[in-house]
């Protein structure tokens, strides 16, 4: 069974070598594909609502760059850690894929924490869910790419557990490889949402 | 029954899909024709005002997502792997998972009924209307719409992706692209639309259900939200959903008649393409079911033209299909007398489509009996038909028993003539001032006659379904007598046993073209040559997670609607919990051996 | 697991060139660079607003298709299907921000 | 033979199709029966697309019945095996372009005219401006030129171009009087315009196309056109202070006493019902009951007032039969209607 293969036996790219590695490959790619509609329709909302703003203050008034500044360089650093992590795993070092999926996780849990921290004092600033459109689609869009960045760290943390048992196999390469590439999408779509969340109502209107 | 509940095998997951679909489908006829006896004279108070409004927002909503979609989806899992030459889809536990999330969400939506009332803001859900809450907290209706539509969006999507992968990566040796069958590549095209489409109410429904549980702003417009951002996420999704629903009906069409003709296809190049195209210019032109909303001309005009080109490769396919009947040795057989009688009757649907597309003149069309006759035209006249099609068609694959000819012939007819009589009057009704959704008209304006044969139509094609049931019941009773090409067919399916084995092929076969197996048979062959030894057989394990993870959803599904935070919680900790034995316990699977393969001979253990 | 996992090769020079972290270091820092110059233009606030818009934007986008390529391995071979999936996804996404741009904004 | 009645029977629907269209339905409300020129070139651009659609129906029919009958199986062919053909180059040619040339034709007077029908005439300096507004299931019709306002049935001079400006109170909603013009959507966010001109004097049934809830499809309206001068007439006055006579003072201070928090009956009041200003005149009551109609005008207000429920589920209106829960006692409401049915 394939979780006797010694490190040794494992292929050049080890997430591809058998078929149902591949298909996880190409239908995670897929549903990439689907959540880019996703996260499209939701910034869709987001411009045609944000400037909404009958109660509450704009985002111009509200923004503070420096918080969002640093969870971009958080968030920056944990998608080239989980790179590295990928680049280990190639190279069939099963330790070291390891660490740097922890380091990940870390990095990913600092960025959530500084949103947690961001959210409760827009609230406080009377930024609320239910304040106005604006408040409504800026919670709901910040707050999916949010509930991303939390699932992908209870994933990747799952899967650093499990791989202290079944170690570096054809079998959870494939799993490391595609929460690698969550990881990266989660990042990418945070681009976007630094640009048109937060330096865009900077800029205001 | 645990074998049905934990089957992960697509024959047995599409006959799943067969019945709750098929149930579905009974359940929103019941509806159309409550529908149509309100409607039957006018001034009539036996379903009226919100009573009706249900009836035709569940009847919608029923049909398409719970009816429609699972009946495709039992094609899809039945024919598309037998076709590529695949022993399974490419992840047979997600393929569960896809089909108990659906049920779910159906059988979520269908209990409104006894919870209160159902939802009845059209199947369109049109904010605000879907937005309000009502004042007394009694009534959920939207709520069931929202989360059971958003249950079983995940389990449609999730499909959609399987099949995706399925074709791409599991096709046998010597399988191209260019050399599948038409109706593996509409299912291809119809899983494209899929992946795309559905995240888009995907989101329209999160913000609808946030707007309706949490107090959000979304749509309301005293804070700033706006109505018509509803309508544009439900149409970027909506107008790819029709689609979605008409491609594996032209890939079915494309198959009964080119069988029954004994001729392939004419131009199947070009039905690729057309195919293809029309899947991408689905995405652009959902305006053109807003043209009253508001969006000015220079929009309306865009979609109207974009509207209109679609008409282009769906007439290169109608022709198609022509050409293939042309100079064949035609057997009408019930299959193919549901397959060319699409054909005109689609056209009618889809020249009206056309003329729908005219911005200033569907100001008059829009929200009339005029539209509904268009989209059951295409949708009746042009998927259901199809769908029967198919059922007669692979029927003896998918149960190793042939459907009655002569039943099926009174099925057809009565059918199809109940069809014509419901739903062409409707043109004419619209037009004469009679909007949809409407669960009453005066007296006096010429709407009476029309309503009248259209009622009448519609108890005959409920009197086509009877005559359909009993011919199912009387095939089930009798021996199974279905060969392994009782049609003379053209493609991988007809070269196994009927049923199909478990494992589908017993060696993947060798493609050495387009109609592998007619070109085998032309090249005096009576079997496929196979492209590998015979050897163990590799088979997922069955198992209950699929079942218990939309279980779990289920339960949450009611907690939301209930606001019992708390039960929407636990639902959601089995789902998780779910999620991570799957991912904690990997399935090894089991083989089957060389030696069991001689045994199994001739049919399904 | 099925037959296939005995082909391993673990041939050092079948390992895709980029492999190493030179161009991962690189993508990231070019990731940072565009971050930086992003936020600088908005902060230092004497521009005109259009322009920072589509300044902005355009920087976000490159840095995207760096990622997706060298990050999520994209140019490489095998990786037809992937492209044209994210690409149409995003297309799609595309077209929902312009109709509610176009609509509903200005 | 069943293949060749089946066609049979689609060539009289097609004779009844053009039949119908040549005039069918009711004056006041069939969108083939235009009164004016905004309905009169949409049905035009529906004549011109359908023509266009029937040419295309009849290609592809015939080429389909020709097919059925003439390559359906005879006897003792069983196994014949036709001459496969994989496609042809000139064919596939002919039945791309064509359609596109049709498409062209058809997307020409298509443009055109929805950039003619969506025009905004609300400054045009010769039309009358109306504002509408769609409520739960009534509509509400505001002349800001004249200051007035007035409910359910929309008065204007006839041949004169009319402009709309369209807004809702709560859900969306659609004005439609086919006969007159297509519809376009009372939204509850921005307003939405449209314009239509009545050829005649006459009266044209309107109706509500956009699900709005328990009682949409009763949520129907009227519109009068008159004289020019009949109009001027008409504006005059809604202007001039109601004049109540002696026997229904009771039914005015009743009314004022249960009615007035809902309903205004003055020049330009509004409120959360109907302006009640000039009631007697209009067509129904609520849009759904007779209001002219000598002999059954008062029961039908009676039983509106008693229970509005039961007329039209789902409306904001209370009922104040005893029987239906209210207040009133049979004799009040009758008194109210008296005063209401006095309002000229
Ligand atoms: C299976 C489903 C299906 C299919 C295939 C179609 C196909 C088409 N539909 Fe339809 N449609 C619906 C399902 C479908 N529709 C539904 C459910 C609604 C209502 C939703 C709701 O509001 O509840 C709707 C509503 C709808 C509207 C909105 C109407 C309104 O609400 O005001 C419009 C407007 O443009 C439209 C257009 C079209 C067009 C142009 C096609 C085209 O694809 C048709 C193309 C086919 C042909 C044209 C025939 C064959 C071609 C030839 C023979 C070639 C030559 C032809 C010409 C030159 C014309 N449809
Ligand atoms: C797949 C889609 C689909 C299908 C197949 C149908 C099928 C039918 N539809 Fe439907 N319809 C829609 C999709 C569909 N419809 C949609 C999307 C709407 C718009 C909803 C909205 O406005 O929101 C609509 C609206 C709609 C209306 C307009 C309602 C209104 O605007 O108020 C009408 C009215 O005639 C109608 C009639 C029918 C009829 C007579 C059938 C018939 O073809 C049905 C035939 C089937 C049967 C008759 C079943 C018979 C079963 C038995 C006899 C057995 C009895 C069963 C048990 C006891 C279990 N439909
Ligand atoms: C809570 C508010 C409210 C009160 C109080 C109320 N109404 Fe109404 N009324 C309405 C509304 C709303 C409508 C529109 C109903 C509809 O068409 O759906 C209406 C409609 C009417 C109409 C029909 C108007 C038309 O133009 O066709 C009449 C007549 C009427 N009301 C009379 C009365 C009388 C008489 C009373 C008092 C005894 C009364 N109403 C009290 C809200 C109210
Ligand atoms: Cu108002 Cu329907
Ligand atoms: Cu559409």
């Amino acid at each position: 069974m394939a979780q006797t293969h010694g490190v040794a036996a494992l292929p050049a790219e080890p997430e591809k070598a058998t078929l149902e590695g591949k298909n996880k490959l190409l239908a995670f790619w897929t549903f990439l594909g689907a959540e880019c509609v996703l996260f499209g329709c939701l910034f869709a909302t987001f411009m045609a609502l944000r400037n909404q703003v009958p109660d509450g203050p704009t985002a111009q008034e509200l923004f503070d760059l420096k918080t969002v500044g640093w969870s971009t360089f958080l968030l920056l650093t944990s998608s080239l850690t989980s790179v590295f992590a990928i680049m280990n795993m190639h190279k069939g070092k099963h330790g070291a894929t390891q660490l740097w999926l922890a380091v990940t996780v870390l990095l990913g849990l600092g960025f959530l924490i500084l949103e947690i921290d961001e959210f409760t004092h827009y609230v406080h600033e009377g930024h609320k869910f239910t304040s106005s459109a604006f408040g409504t689609s800026f919670y709901t869009l910040v707050g999916c790419h949010g509930a991303h960045v939390t699932f992908g760290i209870i994933w990747i943390t799952t899967l650093i557990l499990q791989g202290f048992k079944k170690g570096l196999t054809v079998v959870t390469a494939p799993k490391y490889y595609v929460a690698a590439l969550y990881w990266h999408f989660v990042d990418l779509v945070w681009v976007f949402i630094f640009t048109v969340v937060y330096l865009m109502g900077k800029v205001g209107h | 029954m645990m074998d049905w509940l934990t089957t992960v095998d697509h024959k047995k997951i599409g006959i799943l899909y067969l019945i709750a679909g098929g149930f579905f489908f009974l359940i929103g006829g019941l509806e159309a024709i409550l529908i149509r006896t309100q409607l039957m004279y006018p001034d009539q108070k036996i379903f009226v005002g919100d009573t009706f409004n249900q009836l035709t927002t569940m009847h919608g909503t029923t049909m398409i997502f719970f009816a429609a979609m699972p009946l495709l989806f039992a094609f899809m899992n039945a024919v598309v792997p037998l076709q590529i030459g695949a022993r399974d889809v490419a992840f047979p536990f997600v393929n569960a998972l896809g089909f108990w999330l659906f049920f779910a969400g159906g059988v979520l939506m269908n209990t409104s009924w006894f919870l209160g009332g159902a939802p009845d803001a059209g199947w369109t859900a049109y904010a605000p209307l879907s937005s309000i809450i009502d004042p007394d907290g009694k009534f959920h209706g939207v709520d069931f719409y929202v989360l059971g539509l958003q249950i079983a969006g995940i389990g449609t999507l999730i499909g959609g992706i399987n099949f995706l992968v399925t074709i791409i990566n599991m096709r046998a040796p010597g399988m191209t692209f260019m050399r599948m069958p038409l109706f593996t590549w509409t299912v291809f095209v119809t899983s494209i639309l899929i992946t795309f489409a559905f995240p888009a109410i995907t989101v329209a429904l999160i913000e609808l259900m946030f707007d309706r549980l949490f107090h959000g702003a979304f749509f309301e417009a005293s804070r700033g939200g706006n109505n018509v951002l509803w309508e544009h996420l439900f149409w970027i999704f909506g107008h790819p959903e029709v689609y979605i629903l008409i491609m594996p009906a032209f890939g079915i069409i494309s198959e009964v008649v080119s069988t029954f003709s004994k001729k392939r296809l004419f131009g199947y190049s070009s039905m690729v393409f057309a195919t293809v195209l029309i899947g991408f210019l689905s995405f652009m032109v959902w305006v053109h079911h807003m043209f009253t909303t508001g969006i000015g001309a220079v929009g309306n005009s865009i979609f109207a033209i974009a509207t209109m080109a679609i008409a282009v490769p769906t007439g290169v396919k109608i022709f198609n299909w022509l050409f293939t009947l042309w100079g064949g040795n035609i057997r009408f057989t019930v299959a193919n007398l549901f397959a060319t009688a699409f054909i005109p009757t689609f056209v009618m649907g889809g020249v009206t489509g056309v003329m729908l597309a005219v911005p200033a003149a569907d100001f008059q069309y829009h929200d009339t009996y005029f539209v509904v006759a268009h989209f059951h035209y295409v949708i009746v006249g042009g998927l259901i038909l199809s769908v029967f099609a198919g059922l007669y068609y692979w029927w003896p694959k998918m149960f190793g028993r042939m459907l009655s000819e002569g039943l099926g012939k009174v099925h057809f007819w009565l059918f199809f003539i109940g069809f014509h009589l419901t739903f062409f009057p409707q043109h004419f009704l619209g037009l004469m001032g009679l909007p949809r959704r409407y669960f009453t008209y005066m007296p006096g304006f010429g709407l009476e006659t029309g309503n009248f044969i259209s009622t009448i139509g519609a108890f005959l094609q409920g009197l086509g379904m009877i005559v359909f049931l009993i011919n199912i019941i009387v095939t089930a009773r009798k021996q199974k007598d279905a060969g392994n090409d009782p049609w003379d067919g053209f493609t991988l399916e007809w070269t196994i046993p009927s049923p199909a084995p478990e494992y589908n092929f017993k060696q993947t076969p060798l493609v050495r073209g387009l109609d592998a197996f007619w070109k085998e048979k032309m090249a005096g062959n009576k079997e496929m040559t196979p492209a590998e030894p015979i050897g163990p057989i590799h088979m997922p394990s069955p198992s209950i997670l699929p079942f218990v993870m939309s279980l779990g959803l289920f339960i949450s599904g009611y907690g939301f609607i209930y606001h019992h935070y708390i039960v929407s919680g636990a639902g959601l900790v089995i789902t998780i919990i779910s999620m991570f034995l799957r991912s904690l316990f990997d399935d090894h699977g089991w083989h089957i051996e060389p030696e069991e393969l001689e045994e199994h001979k001739g049919g399904k253990a | 697991m099925s037959e296939h996992t005995h082909e391993a090769v673990s041939d050092e020079s079948k390992r895709h060139k980029h492999e190493g972290p030179r161009n991962h270091n690189l993508t990231y820092i070019v990731s940072a660079l565009l971050t930086i110059f992003a936020f600088a233009a908005v902060l230092y606030g004497q521009l005109d607003r259009t322009f920072i818009i589509l300044f902005i934007v355009v920087l976000g986008l490159i840095q995207a298709v760096f990622q997706l390529f060298f990050w999520m391995h994209a140019k490489e071979k095998g990786h037809f299907f992937p492209v044209i999936g994210i690409a149409f996804g995003f297309f799609i996404a595309l077209t929902a921000v312009a109709a509610a741009v176009w609509w509903m904004w200005w | 033979m069943n293949r060749l009645k089946k066609c049979m029977r689609l060539i009289p629907l097609f004779a009844v199709m053009a039949f119908l269209l040549a005039g069918c339905g009711s004056d006041k409300l069939s969108a083939l029966q235009p009164q004016g020129p905004v309905a009169r070139e949409q049905l035009f651009l529906m004549k011109f697309s359908l023509s266009i659609m029937v040419l295309v129906t009849i290609v592809v029919f015939a080429i389909y019945v020709w097919v059925i009958v003439r390559y359906r199986q005879r006897k003792g062919q069983e196994n014949k095996i036709p001459k496969q053909v994989e496609g042809s180059h000139v064919l596939e040619i002919i039945w791309t372009t064509i359609p596109i040339i049709l498409l062209l034709v058809l997307a020409v007077p298509t443009v055109y005219y929805t950039f003619k029908h969506s025009a905004d005439h609300r400054a045009d300096k010769n039309a009358i401006h109306v504002k509408v507004t769609g409520h739960q299931f009534w509509w509400q019709f505001e002349y800001p030129d004249f200051n007035i306002a007035t409910a359910q049935n929309l008065v204007v001079p006839a041949n004169k171009t009319i402009a709309l400006e369209l807004a809702s109170a709560d859900v969306s909603h659609a004005f439609w009087v086919p006969s007159l013009a297509g519809k376009v959507d009372a939204n509850p966010g921005p307003v939405n315009v449209l314009y239509f001109q009545a050829d005649k004097i006459d009266m044209f049934q309107g109706r509500c196309a956009e699900l709005c809830g328990a009682s949409h499809a009763l949520m129907n309206f009227t519109v009068q056109s008159m004289a020019e001068a009949d109009f001027q007439k008409w504006v005059d006055k809604m202007k001039s202070p109601v004049t109540v006579p002696a026997d229904a003072k009771p039914g005015e201070a009743l009314f004022k006493e249960n009615c007035m928090a809902c309903h205004q009956v003055s020049a330009q009041g509004l409120g959360v019902g109907p302006n009640l200003n000039g009631f007697a005149s209009r067509p129904y009551i609520a849009g759904v009951l007779d209001n002219q109609d000598a002999a059954k005008k008062d029961d039908n207000l009676h039983k509106w007032i008693a229970d509005p429920q039961g007329q039209k589920p789902g409306t904001k209106m209370p009922a104040f039969g005893q029987n239906f829960g209210g207040n009133l006692t049979d004799d009040q409401i009758n008194q109210i209607v008296k005063y209401l049915h006095s309002l000229n």
